[in-house]
């Protein structure tokens, strides 16, 4: 894998790269910004994400932590309330769990509990999801549990460019953002000029990806490019498929979601995590609650079963692809319509 | 790959990464609790600053029993007091300087009064009109803390954030015999010891978590020996004895400051009441025990020494009692005035920016509460408790 | 509070005293059964519930642990390995929070993980919700975080009978269990002889708490009483209500709750925890995914608001309450009908 | 409640509750970490142990190559090699008697297969086809832990489980120097030493937490002197003379089973491979500092001991080095097998009994199959890769 810095012109660039030239302006920029995790420093992080960064900002910006995930998020806090910019790096989702105490009790809340004296500026940044053939505890999709834990954002790119941007706006947050970083497009690459990112609207806006009309897919992360392939085979069927990326789970883009059902009148979300307990009940509930009387059938959900991630040989199974998102647009009452 | 192909090779040495690091040895605390008070050592300490702390003893035991008072009168919800280990709160104040940050966890409101905090703000979680009562940067007194140790790296983030600005700021933090066994206590002291950062840990073992006796919770020589895995001195002092508390830690707060890094310092104390008024401690410790623990009470320590040093007389007693009074019934007047409450504020804090779902919430309550006042146009919010 | 042992007759009892019978029930009845936590020895628990049971089964059975979430929960999982029943009391709902990467990467896995090798009988009690005036962190409702982690059962009663039938149940179950105890039901009494439990037909099946025909109420813990009071309140109103208590959020009872939807063809759902991504999302969704036309409205939610809980003097701002409920059933999309 | 109000209740005593407890002595662990090879401790030597032990470090080395080699050739999603420590890993498994139970962390799988375990079924997890590959009970060796030291509290929970049935079982627990500055580390030892519970703690310090070395993980004298904060001795040895581990992990075991109570140990030793052969070791080391460990080879030590006793001639060495083949070509050869795979095994151990939820899933899962199966009735599962 390639670290090479990104030059500022148009040219291919990875998803990890974009990550890593984010960090790096943004510590260029505002002082207050430091990063810390386990193998954040002389490695670059185990997906490179921080490459080159205690090189140019030395160790004291760019930090190798003991290896304990609470203590490491434990300490951020305590940096954030001394007016630090703390960027924190969860080495894999799974790893994250040892942090949730300091999460839900501390991070989520401070800002609330001293009436806005105490903000939390910190990004935790988490490599998510599967598709990479890792091991046991190196694939979950965890954001149900962020989604649940009000106070804080919760954010995740599929594109090069919105790598970018987002992570930009989530450092620059005064809120905590939980910043998922899908591992299976790390190395995704596009076309990107991070001389002139493109409009990132902030956090809190979804992106229509493809417009269509005859239903609305919406997914986010790593099952983007799932959804694009099946929007493109959906034409041969007929179907004229919307894809939404949400972009931001938290806060929850209502307005872009629901417009495009209403369009539509028929949804489909997709996505990695378990359906049971998973994000799109909650966006499916929202989207009935506010446009039941638009919809032509129930928003339908695929998801990853409910069950541990499975092991490496086995995840293709597991994982959302494009037929199972065929078949649910298929499962969406166009008979109804006739 | 084997001896047998690179002859010569075999070298009964020490392995090659081994360098005998930290000498354990200072590292080591005394045996027995430090102890100022009653020894020769006492004659040599400063007399204005034993009366100080004479002082804050006093208003500090007052203090815990008003509070408790409040209690069964339905002003506080609950309150855990720190009776008996008045001697660690006013010292771990006292140890701090103006710029320097102080950590308390759920007990730890006199440390925090003691340390200029008002107390009526200091008891705003306990009363449960908000969560912390106070803007933290005010007096550098970070939240009350609930979930136990995880305050600890709180403080180690700061005091390293600090140092990094190159500011001369130590954190001081508190935590119980019980918030030792939490991982969080662990990382806390880890981090802190390999960044060096300038950080007091005060552990007040006052002898339970909850009902859960000391010896439930460790099998340690002490808890001061905790600090010894971390590479920073682990420090043992008589916890009710005010002078050498303060002594030990202003000690410890020096070398923070002077790039010394972290120390660990477990004061022995006891908790006189309850764990909280809603605990029933009968359950779990006997009359006598508690008993044993009044003979070594902190301000009749420091008393004793005052007396036979002729720097305490009744006037000076009455004094003290009469200010402590004062404080009782300013809090006691204040405590009994309803807060206002404002149930909107439920939504004003969550986020920097309130959130299109948050406003949608907040017009429902708005709503809601609209609706109630014109059925019952005459109770005003803050009264209906 | 009366800590006074249960007697086999019919009498009134209170929830606590019902766990507290089960715990002592399944102790007498199965040696592997082992309790353990902060305080459930000499002190019976902070709501003592485990009272009396050091005394009856002696310190091995019955232990106060060191102060360590995550090392009660781990210690645990290792007397599973060994073939122990362990019950976990974990003494507030935010107190569990530093054992859940100890739950979500091991209790819930290690049976999947080993091939039904290693099963985890281990219950996990939970005291849960708020309405008690207890101050932050001490009133948290957490069951969304245990509804998205498979491999979990996820229980929680509502009524005394069902405190000591779904313990005794959960305690048995090969399968790990979050059994979550209503903080604030645990003084509610009733008549009960548990000589003769009433019948609990096991972990994973609803109950009809009232029939009804107008909608359904669906809840389960400590909004079951305000769901009851609402429906005899909604009487005045001309609706005549259907409640379902869930009893297990997982498995989840699709065919109880479905049945009582398609034949009430409303539905509101009720329950203490913050509405976006809470539980009510994933239920709201399945019963639209399973019941689309026979939905004369969209399923609607009443939940805790999207915010840290509050302090005491604000919760019952926080907490759906019965106007909040006949709101959302006035909601339902009545002249539609006429 | 003062002295004033209790005249002669003054006593300078130290606080009623302290006692000093465990004496921190013989906690503490030696200066130097014990060695026996080259020593003339080494004379005492069991010469049969010895000889075994040295087939088994042969058998360890080469096993680490041909893993290695299977993830060059696809075979293995990852491997993390213990390549360089293997008198560790033959040694913990050596120590135990066979009612014992082995903890292992993801590096172990060493470890389990000295143990007695199948080596295909100890890479199984790295393979990919199933997570755990081996009924734990089986050979008594817990699953591979991935998640760092959260072995560590169910080793503790098994070895308390079995003293309270009155089993003989001892439980070693398998570690990094990382995973010392997890609080599960802490937690566990803490709950270990408070229930005298059997288990032995190992800790493989090997430098490195994948690229952070030592110095920014812990500043304590040696992690072998995180014993003494727990009540339970330390013990700090050289981890790559195999007679020196074998024989504290032996006593210690001995102790545990003896109801001595648990022990921490520190072996130090070296990775050689890079953390994984995913792993870019050159990032933050140098050859120069993996060159000095070459001179210090767990095996090249033994072998030079062997040799001076003369119990090592070249028919020896080369009967274990074809043993050593014959296991590799054996794991070669399976391992180039494609395992059998079921898809629907991802819903058959998620309950004891499956939910309808699931059954649905599978439902769903086995038409898709069947579909696939029907447009490529040629492709049998288990070959498609
Ligand atoms: C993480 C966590 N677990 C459990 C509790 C519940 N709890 C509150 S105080 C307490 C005992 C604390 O004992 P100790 O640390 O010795 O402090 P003390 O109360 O003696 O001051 C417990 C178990 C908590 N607040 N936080
Ligand atoms: C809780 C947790 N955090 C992070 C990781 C990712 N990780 C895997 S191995 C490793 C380094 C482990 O170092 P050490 O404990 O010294 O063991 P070694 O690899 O040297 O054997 C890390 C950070 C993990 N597996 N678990
Ligand atoms: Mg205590
Ligand atoms: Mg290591």
């Amino acid at each position: 894998m390639t670290t090479a810095p990104v030059r500022a012109e148009a040219r291919s660039a990875s998803m990890a790269q974009a990550l890593n030239r984010a960090l790096r302006d943004a510590m260029a920029e505002d002082p207050s910004v430091h990063v810390l995790g386990e193998d954040v420093g002389a490695l670059g992080g185990v997906f490179r994400v921080t490459d080159g960064l205690v090189k140019e900002f030395g160790e004291d910006r760019c930090t190798d932590t003991p290896l304990a995930e609470a203590g490491i998020l434990g300490t951020a806090v305590g940096m954030a309330m001394y007016g630090l910019r703390p960027v924190v790096e969860m080495q894999f989702d799974a790893f994250a769990y040892p942090s949730f105490e300091q999460l839900i009790s501390h991070v989520a809340r401070m800002r609330n509990r001293t009436r806005g004296a105490m903000p939390m500026p910190l990004t935790i940044r988490v490599p998510y999801g599967g598709g990479i053939g890792g091991v046991e505890h190196h694939s979950d999709s965890s954001e149900a549990y962020y989604m649940a834990t009000p106070g804080l954002h919760v954010v995740t790119p599929a594109t090069v460019a919105d790598a970018y941007g987002l992570l930009r706006a989530a450092i620059a947050s005064d809120d905590p953002v939980v910043f998922l970083e899908p591992k299976r497009l790390y190395w995704s690459k596009a076309e990107w000029d991070p001389g002139t990112p493109e409009a990132v609207p902030g956090i809190g806006r979804a992106a229509v990806r493809r417009r269509g009309t005859s239903a609305t897919l919406i997914t986010y992360g790593p099952s983007l490019p799932v959804c694009m392939e099946a929007a493109e085979a959906a034409t041969d069927e007929g179907w004229d498929l919307e894809v939404v990326d949400l972009r931001s789970l938290v806060p929850f883009d209502e307005e872009t979601v629901c417009a495009s059902v209403r369009r539509t009148g028929r949804a489909v979300i997709v996505h990695e995590s378990t359906g049971f307990g998973g994000p799109g009940g909650e966006i499916a509930a929202r989207i009935t609650e506010r446009c039941f009387h638009h919809l032509e059938a129930p928003v339908l959900r695929v998801a990853g079963f409910d069950i541990p991630y499975p092991p490496p040989m086995l995840e293709r199974h597991h994982l959302p692809g494009v037929d199972r998102v065929l078949d649910a647009v298929a499962r969406l009452q166009w008979e109804a319509e006739s | 790959m084997t001896v047998l192909e690179q002859p010569g090779s075999y070298r009964p040495t020490p392995p090659p990464a081994w360098r005998p690091r930290t000498d354990p040895a200072p590292l080591l605390p005394d045996a027995e609790p430090y102890r100022v008070l009653g020894t020769e050592a006492a004659g040599g300490l400063d007399a204005g600053l034993l009366l100080r702390l004479y002082g804050h003893l006093v208003r500090g035991r007052r203090y815990n029993g008003q509070a408790t008072a409040l209690t069964r009168q339905g002003r506080l919800a609950v309150y855990p007091s720190s009776a008996g280990q008045e001697a660690c709160e006013v010292a771990a104040a006292l140890a701090l300087q103006e710029q320097d940050w102080l950590f308390p966890s759920y007990r730890d409101t006199l440390a925090a009064v003691a340390r200029g905090l008002d107390p009526v703000q200091a008891l705003t979680l306990l009363r449960g009109d908000w969560h912390t009562g106070y803007d933290p940067h005010e007096h550098r007194i970070a939240p009350l803390c609930t979930p136990l140790a995880t305050q600890l790296p709180h403080a180690v983030g700061l005091a390293h954030a600090a140092r990094l600005k190159g500011d001369d700021v130590v954190a001081l933090a508190m935590v119980g015999d019980g918030g030792t066994s939490e991982g969080d206590f662990h990382e806390a002291l880890n981090f802190a010891a390999v960044w060096r950062a300038p950080v007091v840990f005060l552990v007040q073992n006052n002898g339970f978590a909850i009902s859960v006796p000391l010896a439930k919770q460790t099998a340690a020589p002490s808890l001061a020996h905790k600090a010894v895995g971390y590479g920073m001195p682990g420090r043992l002092v008589d916890g009710n004895d005010v002078a050498a508390v303060h002594e030990v830690l202003t000690d410890a707060v020096r070398r923070a400051r002077e790039g010394g890094g972290p120390t660990l310092v477990e004061a022995v104390t006891y908790r006189m009441d309850a764990h909280t008024n809603a605990d029933d401690a009968t359950r779990y410790r006997s009359e006598a025990e508690v008993d044993t623990w009044r003979g070594h009470d902190p301000i009749a320590l420091l008393e004793q020494e005052l007396t036979e040093r002729k720097l305490l007389d009744a006037s000076v007693v009455a004094a003290e009692r009469e200010a402590a009074e004062r404080m009782a019934a300013d809090l006691r007047d204040r405590m009994n005035q309803d807060p206002p409450l404002d149930p909107m504020d439920l939504f004003t804090h969550v986020y920097a920016q309130q959130t299109a779902q948050l406003r949608e919430q907040a017009e429902m309550l708005r709503a809601e509460l609209a609706a109630a006042a014109e059925a019952a146009p005459a109770t005003p919010e803050g009264a209906q408790r």
